[in-house]
């Protein structure tokens, strides 16, 4: 079961990547870029690292992309100015 | 058997980084390409640690104290990767203060407006 | 064209480079003299149910140290290049499901993000996982509530400290000449409880401490402040 | 008997993973993006509560908890840049 899990989440976590490689918006290249971290941190847990897991999902999920959306923020807030 | 797989996974990831670091031309994508190698970094170094069958090295009901060191996983790759995603997202947050910055010295975000370095 | 064959022959050199990992790969059964005299140790001399937490802490604790130093650098060099650049940045008005939800839900996170870094040598956690889950709250208060205003200097306060207190106590082992940051200068307790394994919580509490307040300050420098 | 039950549910909770990231991928606009993203985490909490019976450790539920509140906060920080786009 567990293999079969493994290969399913591996399967959506490179698609993610490739499409966040290739989407033209970069809003969805960075919640593609968080759907990596968030189904990484099963993995971890399947391969017996809890700590890593939790942390894995605690800055993946939020922080990361919090701080992505604060740089996209501020660089077209300035777009818009001129 | 199932390290092989993320090990697997984990390369794949790099490489898919690797690539978007060296095509994209927006910056912002390039740093999502050092996130997405990043986390295929920390996969690569876990899966080396995982041993056969064996379970997390946290000893309570399951895991009794006197046989442990048969029934744990290696700890030290875990702990090394626990520290380096926290080191990971600081770099992150370093980087995209740069490109904030430059971008409000040149309203541009494509790679091809930065040439000062080119020959 | 030959931008893309040099992309090519990279990204070639990489999978040459990484594929006798993967075709010389065999799973491994047992563990190395060192994690095993690591995880013997972690249960006999220090008292700590999670192995994990001992490593980071004790065996290497001048690496955690060092990290530390690294994230309060990236928090230096974050305040540095957007010094003086304070906008408005998600600061509008919120509804009032938002307002009601997130004002239960950050005590949540709050005392969730505290027993994360108390109970890190007990379960899975520490001072890292806790320090990130107590600046996902206060994010959430900064996203959620209008009108709330983080204070600088309580912030460094706790920042400094926090700090000033983990090189003393490491320095205090070098007093009792028991080793820089061994946690031995506490009695051990029995094992299993919360206040047993020496100084180990102790010093994982205070990085949770110090991560929370740092990433606090990254978050509210990015984010921009009213 | 019951270990066929919680396979089963492991595999449906893997295809409920996977439509949600189709439409993920395909989502015209991002509020479709951001709707699958949080569907896709109360999925996994599920997966990782699967996988804390199967491994028959308790404290792998820890990492559960953490999981469900962080994409909150990720999912109301995203909600609230597209609200300020508007």
């Amino acid at each position: 079961m567990i293999p079969v899990i493994i290969i399913g989440l591996g399967v959506i976590m490179l698609a993610a990547a490739i499409a966040a490689v290739y989407f033209k918006s970069l809003l969805a290249s960075i919640i593609s870029a968080g759907v990596i971290s968030l189904l990484a941190s099963v993995i971890y847990l399947i391969l017996g690292s809890p700590d890593v897991a939790m942390t894995e999902a605690s800055i993946g999920s939020g922080l990361t992309t919090v701080i992505f959306l604060f740089a996209l923020h501020r660089v077209r807030k300035g777009k818009s100015d001129d | 058997m199932i390290s092989s797989y993320t090990l697997i996974l984990g390369i794949a990831l790099l490489i898919i980084g690797f690539y978007a670091m060296l095509t994209r031309k927006n910056l912002i994508k390039m740093v999502i390409g050092f996130s997405i190698a990043d986390t295929g970094t920390h996969i690569i170094i876990v899966s080396l640690g995982y041993l056969r069958g064996k379970t997390a090295p946290i000893i309570d009901q399951a895991v009794s104290a006197v046989n442990a060191v048969q029934k744990v996983v290696d700890p030290i790759p875990s702990a090394l990767v626990l520290t380096a995603i926290v080191i990971g997202l600081a770099v992150t947050a370093v980087m995209l203060s740069f490109i904030v910055e430059m971008y409000r010295k040149n309203k541009s975000l494509s790679i091809d407006d930065y040439q000062e370095l080119k020959w | 064209m030959i931008r893309n064959m040099a992309v090519l022959l990279a990204v070639i050199g990489l999978v040459a480079m990484f594929l006798p990992m993967v075709t010389d790969f065999q799973e491994r059964e047992n563990l190395n003299e060192l994690a095993a005299d690591y995880v013997e140790g972690s249960i006999n001399d220090l008292n700590t149910p999670n192995v994990v937490t001992s490593v980071i802490v004790t065996y290497r604790g001048l690496d955690t140290l060092g990290e530390v130093t690294v994230l309060f650098l990236a928090t230096v060099g974050v305040g540095l290049l957007l010094k003086g650049r304070k906008e408005d940045m998600i600061r509008i008005s919120s509804s009032e499901l938002l307002g009601t939800t997130s004002s239960v839900l950050v005590a949540m996170i709050m005392i969730l993000g505290i027993y994360i870094f108390t109970h890190g040598h007990l379960t899975p956690g520490g001072g890292f996982q806790g320090g990130v889950v107590i600046a996902s709250g206060f994010l959430l208060m900064l996203l959620s509530n209008v009108n709330v205003k983080m204070n600088h200097s309580i912030m460094h306060f706790v920042e400094s400290f926090s700090g000033v207190a983990y090189v003393g106590i490491g320095v205090a082992g070098l007093v009792l000449a028991i080793g820089f940051l061994n946690p031995g200068i506490l009695p051990l307790g029995r094992f299993g409880e919360l206040f047993s394994a020496g100084a180990i919580p102790v010093i994982y509490s205070l990085i949770g401490l110090k991560v929370g307040s740092e990433l606090t300050s990254i978050l509210v420098t990015m984010g921009g402040e009213k | 008997m019951a270990n066929t039950i919680y396979n089963a549910a492991a595999i449906i909770a893997l295809i409920s993973i996977g439509l949600a990231f189709a439409r993920m991928i395909l989502g015209p606009t991002t509020a479709d993006r951001t709707v699958a993203l949080d569907g896709m985490t109360i999925i996994t909490i599920s997966l990782i509560v699967f996988i804390a019976y199967h491994m028959n450790r308790i404290i792998y539920l820890d990492i559960a908890i953490v999981y469900a509140l962080m994409s909150f906060v990720g999912v109301v920080a995203i909600a609230r840049y597209l609200e300020r786009g508007k």
